[in-house]
């Protein structure tokens, strides 16, 4: 029968999707044995990259959070001449090759631009430290956050802050105690997703920081160096380390979740 | 506490409120009144100070809050879907409001309101496991918990089902009693605003066609559109000459002399009576005609009945219904006494 | 006043983010002089790659398009137990470093594993060639277009679909009358994003494939070889075709949009 | 056609249809009614093919379409929310269904279908341009060119404007006259299921309460949930002796014999006076009692009436309402006629 060859044809489809984005990591999961995972976590370079790639990575994604919040608010709140273009700036960094990322930036901070000049003789140091690693990361974090933020605040109904403003709460208390404790759970979702991508960097990072190495950078080496056995290892630790922080994440913001679960039985 | 509102002028779009001019007095409970998109909860956010005013000034007794923001004004408002905090208890729901208000009168009647809306079992408990009507009871309570000047209530009655409105009407008058607040009720029914207010006004494309007492306004509506609204359904152009009136070769018995009016006679279809033998008498009209349409309405039947080129509008009971075997095109005869004519 | 200076900082805060996003790309547009432009364009190397990336990129939309198409309409109609799972497999991608992607993929189809073997006796050449190239740029393209077809279909009322059957179409003639024209908006969307999210994919990339050279590999080289200058022409050439493609891409679609546009009046 | 549901049978998560037993005649105008949550939308749903089926048969004449897919049954339906393609004209839309049934009976009366529901000057317009009424006469062109043996009808008219509905009956009566076909509407409107049907069925939780012809179900309701859903909401436990019924220490005529009936009697609200003085006659009941509630209903007033520990529900206009002076806790008398009561 027709209708099933065409079910038929959907869930084979839908099966070689799954099946091609698992199969490959799982493999990579399973390829390096426990002792040669052992050995690698022992070493130096590779907890020092990891440890790098996480602290710039959730560097980044607060620095999204801090700066992001009140961009994501008024997108979702506000109507305004312009607001399509806004938009469009704010999606830029995810079609952006990422090497291209890296160049812009450096072209800004490098010494070839007075902005770089100025800041080396300041003694700010943004090439090749942890500082413009964070500035990349937060660059390509900022869309994913700003994303998951917008559609936060823009499911917490108006009305909601027109009752607490009539009841004398200012714009600034109304925020804080209705806005923000609503929109909590999708702000979290955009912070983790937002460090995410910040960790998965590589192809910004590389041209502003080679050295300190973050863990994508440290692969890449050993990789050119040494071949796929040895870059696999570190591939799995960084992947088991970003999975237990997302954990831990969505765990702390549990507490506040339950109020949210229990208003919407 | 009195409210003024002078020559407001709200201009949203391509909606606009032009020259709204209205006086509460302290304790009325004011209903605003009018159909669907007549601009009453614009008029209900430019209070509030959620709406940019384009012109005009509204006072509380004699403080001007044109240009307040939203939490200085002490005026309190409470939405058709309730609005109520889903990550607040009940309680903390109703407290919202105090912190901000502790420098003013001492602590405030809370455990007053609470027992008056009989709200104690519920206290604990988070808004989505509460059913419309509790809901409707908070959100009243965290209104009044601030001792607001002035009460607003959107469509207070429209979301609740049938059996809580009974409930929350009793609820209403005794808090409008107690707190001594004005309250302003805005509804597209008139029931409602029958069932709840003493004074009212009738709104209409941004503009406010009527401003009186609800019964002056329901007995003796000065413009077509209030008739239209408050029920008289049957409208006819008229010309008067002496105690009659007439319109498409009809005499009507008006049983008063007409002066000075508009030229509108008003009959409100429950006051109709479709008979098969005319009845007539010297205080009442008689028409002979035939039904037109039949439309069915729970209760009742509305009877759309021709009688030359007017077309008149009656209600009857399902029993009456049945027992006159009502059909189209059939002939009956249509009899309304003199003095349910109101003249316009 | 409170409100304003609250209004004040949220304004503020996104002017910086703003200008963070834009400042650098514009002055990397600006840096490079139209004389340095047109000689970088005539390089063989440099439009080589450019083509090869927009070669590779659409490839790997086109596979998404026909490969998850079907996916994304079974998770935007379908409620299943795993389905949870099966949404965070698909978002899995987003997340993975890029290099650990390029590591996976090249563990499965290297020699160092059975399946890359097979395929080299075969003669199918994955690693250092345009297949390979587009296999990764299709695996971190996927999330991107499932998401937007997801919602594409979403959005359209399965109403509608009850009436066409009811009328006598078959499910599949029901899915190519109603279903898909109707979801095709969100579906071109979804066809550019991924494309983009391909175009200026880098870290896996360099692993399965440093030759041939797609644009961002290029860009690396000559960065690491001469310098932020001689890199800065070929990243401007990469932007401004890939927004003359994804502009087309909507001129095109717009003719079929018109429709939508009239429906929705 | 025949259509015969037998000993249906869906399970959906935590709710049910439990053995449906339902024949509709060749020409049918039927109507299933009951309160929403009752099942009638899953009913429909299952007729059309588009929810799983646990047991049971359903037939066309003697066609068994049980586990045919929706586009093989001949079933059409229109939705309430008219679910136009919103990408296609509306002769696109009408026209949509004819390619798949090319090989069967020729081509169909397009043509008449559109000069019928007045829709040629809407042919080359989009659905979001129509006004709803010209919407649902969209709908009812396209299900209804395909000639199907069936028509289902979800609410036909519950998502119109009051001033569409008229409009829309008169074209469903006179579609289903000329189309021939079945037409099962579901609503939980009694009085729309009065207006446009012949026969109809009530269903309560999962299952049909009471089938049969809609004056029948109307005035013999055979169940508390049916007579209560048509309006007889003054429904009370009594026991019988000769032609009375005793009920908290009333005696009520009800003017015959009372044998073999659950023991209930229901009266309408609008069949209740309301009264200053009793109206006492001997096929006539007449008690003293109070006001207990006031309800406004648009052109009435409902009335709960205390007597004794019952509570009746009295229904009386606007202008009786003015007239009596009600007020609750006053006292007046409440009569109604020994033939308006009603036997279970």
């Amino acid at each position: 029968m027709r209708k099933e060859s065409f079910l038929w044809f959907a869930l084979a489809s839908s099966f070689i999707v799954l099946v091609f984005i698992t199969v490959p990591l799982l493999r990579m999961l399973s390829a390096p044995s426990l002792a040669s995972l052992w050995e690698t976590i022992c070493e130096p370079d590779v907890y020092r990259s990891i440890w790098l790639s996480l602290y710039t990575g959730i560097s980044a994604a607060l620095i999204c959070f801090v700066f992001g919040t009140p961009l994501a608010y008024l997108l979702a709140r506000s109507q305004f001449r312009g607001k399509k273009i806004v938009e469009a700036i704010v999606d830029l960094p995810i079609v952006i090759p990422h090497p291209v990322v890296g160049i812009a930036l450096l072209g800004l901070v490098g010494k070839n631009f007075w902005l770089g000049r100025v800041m080396q003789e300041l003694g700010i140091r943004i090439v090749g430290s942890p500082s413009g690693i964070i500035m990349v990361m937060t660059f390509v974090g900022l869309p994913f956050y700003l994303q998951a933020a917008k559609e936060g605040f823009a499911s917490v109904s108006p009305r909601l802050e027109h009752v607490s403003r009539s009841l004398g709460a200012s714009m600034f208390a109304t925020f804080i105690g209705i806005t923000f404790p609503l929109a909590w759970r999708s702000i979290l979702s955009g912070i983790i997703m937002c460090c995410a991508r910040a960790i998965s960097e590589f192809g910004a990072v590389v041209i502003i920081a080679y050295h300190p190495m973050i863990a994508p950078v440290l692969m890449f080496e050993r990789f050119q160096s040494f071949g796929l056995r040895y870059s696999q290892p570190v591939a799995v630790w960084l992947i088991v380390v970003c999975l237990l922080l997302f954990i831990s994440l969505r765990l702390v913001g549990r507490s506040s979740k339950k109020i949210n679960i229990g208003s919407r039985r | 506490m009195t409210i003024r509102i002078e020559n407001l002028v709200v201009d949203l779009g391509s909606f606009h409120l032009r020259d709204i001019n209205l006086t509460l007095e302290p304790g009325d409970f004011f209903a605003l009144m009018g159909p669907t998109g007549a601009g009453k909860s614009v008029l209900l956010e430019a209070l509030v100070g959620l709406v940019p005013i384009t012109g005009g000034d509204i006072f509380i007794d004699d403080r001007k809050i044109t240009n307040l923001p939203p939490e200085k004004r002490g005026i309190s408002i409470v939405y058709q879907d309730y609005a109520l905090f889903p990550h607040l208890t009940v309680l903390d729901n109703i407290r919202y409001g105090l912190r901000f208000h502790l420098h003013e009168k001492g602590a405030a009647p809370i455990d007053d309101l609470v027992g008056r809306l009989n709200l104690n079992p519920l206290l604990q408990r988070y808004p989505a496991t509460l059913s419309g009507g509790e809901q409707q009871r908070v959100a009243l309570a965290r209104a009044l918990a601030v001792s607001p000047d002035i009460l607003l209530l959107d469509e207070p009655l429209s979301a609740l089902d049938p059996n809580f409105r009974q409930d929350l009407r009793a609820h209403l008058k005794s808090l409008h009693q107690a707190s001594g607040a004005t309250f302003l009720m805005v509804t597209h029914d008139f029931s409602e605003a029958l069932s709840l207010a003493q004074r009212a006004a009738v709104m209409n494309q941004g503009e406010l066609e009527q401003v009186g007492g609800i019964e002056e306004i329901f007995c003796r509506p000065t413009s077509t559109m209030v008739a239209d609204f408050v029920g008289m359904k049957n409208l006819f152009k008229v010309e008067f000459s002496g105690s009659m009136a007439r319109v498409a070769g009809l005499e009507i018995k008006v049983g008063r002399e007409a002066e000075g009016l508009q030229g509108y006679v008003a009959i409100r279809p429950e006051d109709l009576i479709l008979s098969k033998e005319p009845l007539v008498s010297s205080v009442q009209n008689s028409f002979a005609g035939s039904v037109a349409a039949i439309r069915s309405h729970g209760f009742f039947y509305e009877i759309d009945f021709a009688v030359n080129s007017l077309i008149f509008t009656a209600v009857i009971t399902n029993h009456a219904f049945f027992d006159l075997e009502l059909a189209v095109d059939d002939g009956f005869f249509i009899s309304f006494k003199a003095t349910a004519v109101h003249l316009l």
